[in-house]
């Protein structure tokens, strides 16, 4: 068994235990809500990683899902049903899949990469600062929550669509969101337009893949 | 581009065809199917199906006409020919090669080997694939005892002749005694 | 400053109440037979979870086997056979579950060269997401797993990660042909969630909610036929609409290309076998059951329907009785929509994948915005008149 | 994972020079090239119709060649026919274009009977000939509609042409006993004189197989979905067509008008012809290019319907007499050579028959269409989808036994 296979499988059973330890400890602390708390941040953190880790593009675009998921549940956790729904239809609905679209083109040469010393260290540099902005911000401001006295999922959606309608609340960001994307939308329709108009390989091409 | 006509016409076009096809597979889903259950009810088969051979054992007299018209020789027949009666040894079919093609049937004069009904051919080894097709080794009873007078009567004449050849050959046993003996051992082969 | 004319146009009471406004109704039993003081909440919750779960693996089951029996049966006699006749004595009931057994019996074989592990997890999480979004499914009026203002969001959503399962069991197979229904599958239900969703606005805009049972509960009037296709000129094509996509979204011919078996032997199933391979069924057929749910709650009335509002009429409402009758009924719209299915898949020839494309993006995109200006305008001239 | 068949250059790189847009605008977009994908199409694929072998080069979706591989199917069958005699032969040539069988045999049979002057072939075999090789090709073309129904996706069309090319099979059963490889038109007339009701049965199917005929069309051919994949799909143009030899409904989806039984008659088609019973359908480019596969398709659909009034027109003339000419039990062929082709439901089936007086032929060959026909793919496909690469396939109608011989 060759050096890499034994790296990848320890990092593997790292992750797992780590899951298992912190959902553990969720559960001891916070009841279910903690239990599905640390499942949600376990799913967040262990795809992420895997994202990084993995040596095949493909297996990490698929690791964002769990990434994607695990979000989403902190969404849900919060009280923000429709956000973490949103979150897993567009995101995992939609842009990973654009994603893999585009990664399984890739051939399998440019597939295979390996994270250098400075990619490890800036990750770890960079998980580290965000660490204890999180910490810090969590003491400084008022917006750490803490899991057991987590919102009730009541959004009501009539409620969200009022909010963005209506013209004392969010109707002029919306609209200006919704001009914003239809221009990107235009504008990406203008750029990947083929201006050849039809599927018909040119000749020389053809000559050219022959 | 499509212009807007054959934009419209296109929808049109989609969504009216797909209701000719579904009101033609619906008729169909309310009628009776056509197939039949097939181990329960059987279709009938007609008479001249091309099925398993099978042949007139007491007709046949061993003429190799359809052996020799099968364009790949999977016929093999063989019987011991004892004045009119035929003792036989055998008339097989190789199914592994035959085609079906009837081309047996017709020149046999007596009209003796025909194509049968019977198409099922599964068997669990390959050697089941050659086919017997003699119903009875051999023939009735009445020329069964015809034919042991006649080896009775053959053989008492064949005794006969070989004590006759035997004292023949006693007087001449000094004589050519070496080719003799190799005759001997060549009959025993 | 008012509020615009769309949101005048339902008032808030419109929003028919339902006996039981929140949470699941499986906890609200168990806490209803209270159990032992001792026991922590959490293990009582889920132990409830873990019921809900087993329900909805009966469900999933019973659906895929019937839908793949009825399909069979549909498809025989639309081709003048008879489909699959002994297994069980009438009309081979059982066909399926011997199937299912056979598969369970299959060697688990897993192709040199695949990915095994992405191989392994793809069929769970197709099917897992198909378990998610059924979570949204209600039984009756009274019975649900989880009661949500956003069950048709949820819906969509958890449908729409079946595609990276998808895809992911068309890279991990190792085959080409396999790749080929991926990277299909992965275009195409990019390009129909739109006019899926889009057309799905029409009726939301009719009912003015996201929530299943309130859908169906606003539905109740005219006898039980005020369903929501008679109410809007604009939700008939959105019904053609969402149902075009619907197909596509669920893999359905026309739109089977991910699959497609005369190009790609089979698509991203190529490689897959045994029970693995029956995970990818079960999905589809769950899938086509959601679909149809989600029409038959959103145009066709949901639970509503003359029996039931007969029996509103005469006082039965809630208890067992009227929620059989409820789910009877919308079951049976719910397999009228999956027959529609099967019927469109065994009359229509395979649409190319350009033609796919074309299809989502110039044809029905526009046409499913055109229907929610339809639909928005008419009900605010309905709010206008009455 | 992705085989490359060149070695790997970064995926995105500048053109090198734009090209130049009939509009005279000059292009600069980035080129996106993305490695080409081998892929065998066969030979166990359900788009090949037996057991050829495509080896597609693919871009995506985008085909950007196509190379058929034969010769998963070839038994030997010209050089059996130089060893066996002259009637034993026959079986053999049912095997060939399987589907086909009548017209095989009728094929054989027409060019052993060109070498015997003296032989003449009653006028009742002549009619029984026609009308098996006529059901023969609605036979034929049944499978060709059905399966192309399968390739395009649709299943069910495939049922219905099953369920009247059944009848057709049992029509056949009765009159010489297999479903398949009838080895019933034999040198010299045909095999057995047709059983009581026979031509009353086959009047009948004539009036149902119209009825039938008609959900066909509205069925599958003039589908909207089956019309946008089939059309402007695959275009053999006239030119094309003529150069590559084609034959059949392939020639004839291009617009040209040739047909070997009223073009090279043979039998009585000419007295048919002259009565006005059939036409010949030609592509007509009605609902895209002139020679896609539409053309081809609609070809053979409508020549279903040809055959059948060729049938009618038989049942009314025949009248009873004998079936088989004076033709001796092991046949001699006297020495020459001939050639004979027949229009065969896939093209020009050519039998060239080469005796030495002798029981046995000197050289035996056969001109398959299906083999001609096939060279075209090579053309064909590049610049298409894969999808319609199977359209493509499907709409040449090949039968690879008769391939490969």
């Amino acid at each position: 068994m060759n050096q890499d296979v034994l790296l990848q499988r320890g990092f593997y059973t790292i992750v797992a235990l780590a899951g298992l330890g912190a959902m553990g400890a969720g559960l001891s602390s916070w009841g279910p809500a903690g239990l599905a708390f640390a499942l949600f941040a376990f799913l967040t953190l262990a795809g992420a990683l895997v994202c990084i880790w993995e040596r095949s593009v493909v297996r990490s675009a698929f690791a964002l899902m769990a990434t994607f998921t695990g979000v989403a549940g902190f969404f849900a956790l919060l009280g923000a049903d429709f956000l973490a729904m949103a979150q897993i239809l567009i995101y995992v609905g939609g842009i990973l899949a654009l994603i893999l679209f585009g990664v399984m083109l890739t051939p399998p040469d440019m597939g295979e990469r390996k994270l250098t010393r400075i990619g490890w260290a800036t990750a770890i540099i960079g998980g580290g600062f965000a660490f204890v902005a999180v910490r810090v911000g969590g003491k400084v401001g008022s917006w750490a929550a803490s899991p057991d006295e987590l919102p009730a999922m009541e959004t009501k959606a009539r409620d969200i669509g009022i909010a963005f309608l209506h013209p004392e609340q969010y109707v002029v960001a919306f609209e200006l969101a919704a001009y914003l994307l239809t221009v990107a939308l235009v504008a990406a329709v203008y750029i990947a337009r083929r201006r050849t108009g039809d599927f018909q390989l040119q000749e020389g091409q053809m000559e050219e893949r022959a | 581009m499509v212009s807007t006509k054959e934009y419209f016409q296109n929808v049109w076009d989609a969504l009216k065809t797909t209701a000719i096809g579904m009101r033609i597979t619906g008729k169909y889903l309310m009628q009776k199917p056509i197939t039949v259950q097939y181990p329960d009810e059987r279709l009938p088969i007609p008479d001249r199906y091309r099925g398993i051979h099978y042949l007139e054992q007491e007709k046949c007299i061993n003429c190799l006409a359809c052996a020799r018209a099968c364009p790949i020789d999977c016929i093999e027949m063989d019987a011991i020919r004892h004045g009119k009666e035929l003792e036989w040894v055998a008339f097989t079919l190789d199914y592994q090669k035959c085609m079906f093609c009837e081309l047996c049937v017709y020149p046999c004069p007596k009209d003796c080997i025909h194509m049968g009904t019977e198409f099922a051919l599964v068997t669990y080894d390959r050697s089941e694939l050659n086919h017997d097709l003699l119903s009875f080794q051999g023939m009735g009873r009445g020329a069964r005892i015809r034919m042991r007078e006649a080896q009775a009567k053959k053989a008492a004449k064949e005794k006969a002749k070989a004590a006759a050849a035997a004292k023949k050959a006693d007087t001449e046993k000094d004589a050519d005694e070496p080719e003799a003996a190799g005759a001997g051992t060549g009959g025993d082969e | 400053m008012t509020p615009p004319l769309a949101l005048t146009a339902l008032p808030q009471e419109q929003v028919a109440t339902t006996p039981n406004p929140g949470g699941n109704a499986l906890l609200d039993l168990v806490n209803k037979i209270g159990p032992p003081e001792w026991i922590p909440d959490w293990i009582v919750a889920l132990h409830a979870v873990g019921a809900g779960v087993g329900i909805l693996i009966g469900i999933v089951s019973l659906i895929a086997m019937y839908s793949v029996w009825m399909e069979r049966k549909v498809s025989g006699h639309m081709q003048c056979r008879l489909g699959p006749m002994y297994a069980g004595g009438w009309h081979g009931w059982a066909q399926t579950i011997a199937d299912g057994v056979k598969l369970l019996m299959k060697e688990d074989m897993i192709p040199t060269g695949a990915d095994r592990v992405l191989f392994i997890i793809a069929p769970g999480i197709v099917l897992a997401s198909i378990f998610g979004a059924l979570v949204a499914f209600p039984i009756s009026y009274d019975f649900y797993f989880a009661r949500m203002d956003l069950g048709i969001f949820m819906i969509l959503a958890l449908g729409s990660t079946t595609t990276i399962g998808v895809i992911m069991a068309g890279w991990a197979s190792n085959s080409k042909w396999s790749l080929y229904g991926a990277m299909r599958e992965a275009a195409q239900v990019i390009a129909y969630e739109i006019p899926l969703g889009l057309a799905l606005m029409a009726p939301l805009i009719t009912l003015g909610t996201f929530s299943l049972l309130d859908a169906s509960a606003l539905q109740s009037d005219w006898f039980g036929m005020k369903w929501a296709i008679f109410t809007n000129p604009a939700n008939l094509p959105a019904f053609v609409i969402f149902w075009i996509a619907a197909l596509a979204e669920t893999k359905r011919a026309p739109f089977d290309l991910p699959e497609a078996e005369s190009e790609l032997v089979a698509g991203f199933l190529t490689e897959y076998s045994g029970i693995r391979w029956s995970f990818f069924f079960m999905e589809e057929y769950a899938a086509m059951f959601l679909m149809s749910v989600i029409a038959a709650m959103f145009w066709f009335g949901g639970f509503e329907s003359p029996a039931t509002w007969a029996l509103r009429s005469a006082g039965v409402e809630g208890g067992i009785f009227f929620g059989a009758v409820c789910f009877v009924t919308l079951v049976i719209k719910a397999f009228a929509g999956v027959f529609l299915m099967m019927w469109l898949r065994w009359t229509l020839p395979r649409v190319r994948i350009d033609q796919v494309m074309t299809m989502g993006y110039k044809y029905l995109t526009p046409l499913a915005l055109l229907c929610v200006l339809i639909a928005a305008v008419s009900e605010a001239v309905k709010s206008l008149l009455f | 994972m992705v085989e490359q068949t060149q070695e790997y250059k970064p995926s995105i790189q500048p053109s090198e020079e734009g090209r130049v847009l009939p509009s005279g605008e000059r292009e600069f977009f980035f080129d996106v090239s993305t490695s080409d994908l081998e892929v065998n199409m066969g030979p166990q694929h359900p788009a090949t119709h037996g057991v050829m072998r495509v080896l597609l080069r693919t871009d995506g979706e985008l085909v950007t060649g196509a190379q058929p591989h034969l010769g998963y199917l070839h038994r030997g069958a010209e050089k059996i026919g130089e060893n066996v005699e002259w009637l034993q032969y026959l079986p053999y040539t049912d095997r060939y274009d399987y589907l086909a069988a009548m017209n095989n045999n009728l094929g054989y049979s027409l060019a052993v009977e060109a070498l015997m002057p003296g032989l003449e072939i009653p006028r009742r075999a002549t009619l029984i000939r026609t009308i098996c090789a006529e059901l023969n090709r609605i036979a034929s073309h049944l499978i060709a509609f059905g399966t192309y129904g399968l390739d395009i996706g649709a299943f069910t069309p495939f049922f219905y042409a099953f369920r009247e090319r059944e009848w057709i099979q049992a029509l056949f059963e009765k009159i010489c006993g297999a479903r398949l490889t009838y080895s019933y038109i034999r040198i010299g007339g045909v095999f057995n004189e047709a059983p009581p009701g026979w031509l009353k049965e086959v009047e009948h199917f004539c009036d149902v197989f119209e009825e039938k005929w008609k959900e066909y069309y509205d069925l599958l051919a003039l589908n909207h979905i089956f019309v946008m994949r089939t059309k402007d799909i695959g275009v053999i143009t006239p030119e094309m067509a003529y150069d590559f030899g084609l034959t059949g409904p392939m020639l004839r989806g291009s617009g040209i008008d040739f047909d070997l039984r009223r073009d090279m008659p043979y039998m009585d088609y000419t007295e048919i012809w002259e009565a006005g019973a059939y036409q010949i359908p030609l592509g007509s480019g009605e609902k895209g290019t002139l020679g896609d596969c539409w053309d081809r398709f609609d070809v053979r659909v409508k020549e279903m319907i040809e055959s059948i009034k060729i049938v009618r027109y038989c049942l009314g003339v025949i009248e009873p007499g004998p079936v088989l000419g004076d033709v001796p039990k092991v046949i001699k062929v006297p020495p020459g050579e001939a050639y004979v082709g027949i229009e065969n439901p896939r093209g020009e089936l050519g039998h060239y028959s080469h005796s030495d007086g002798g029981k046995v032929a000197v050289r035996c060959r056969v001109r398959g269409p299906s083999f001609v026909n096939l060279a075209v793919l090579e053309d064909l496909m590049p610049g298409t989808l894969l999808a319609d690469s199977v359209a493509i396939i499907g709409s040449t109608d090949i039968v690879v036994g008769e391939t490969d011989r």
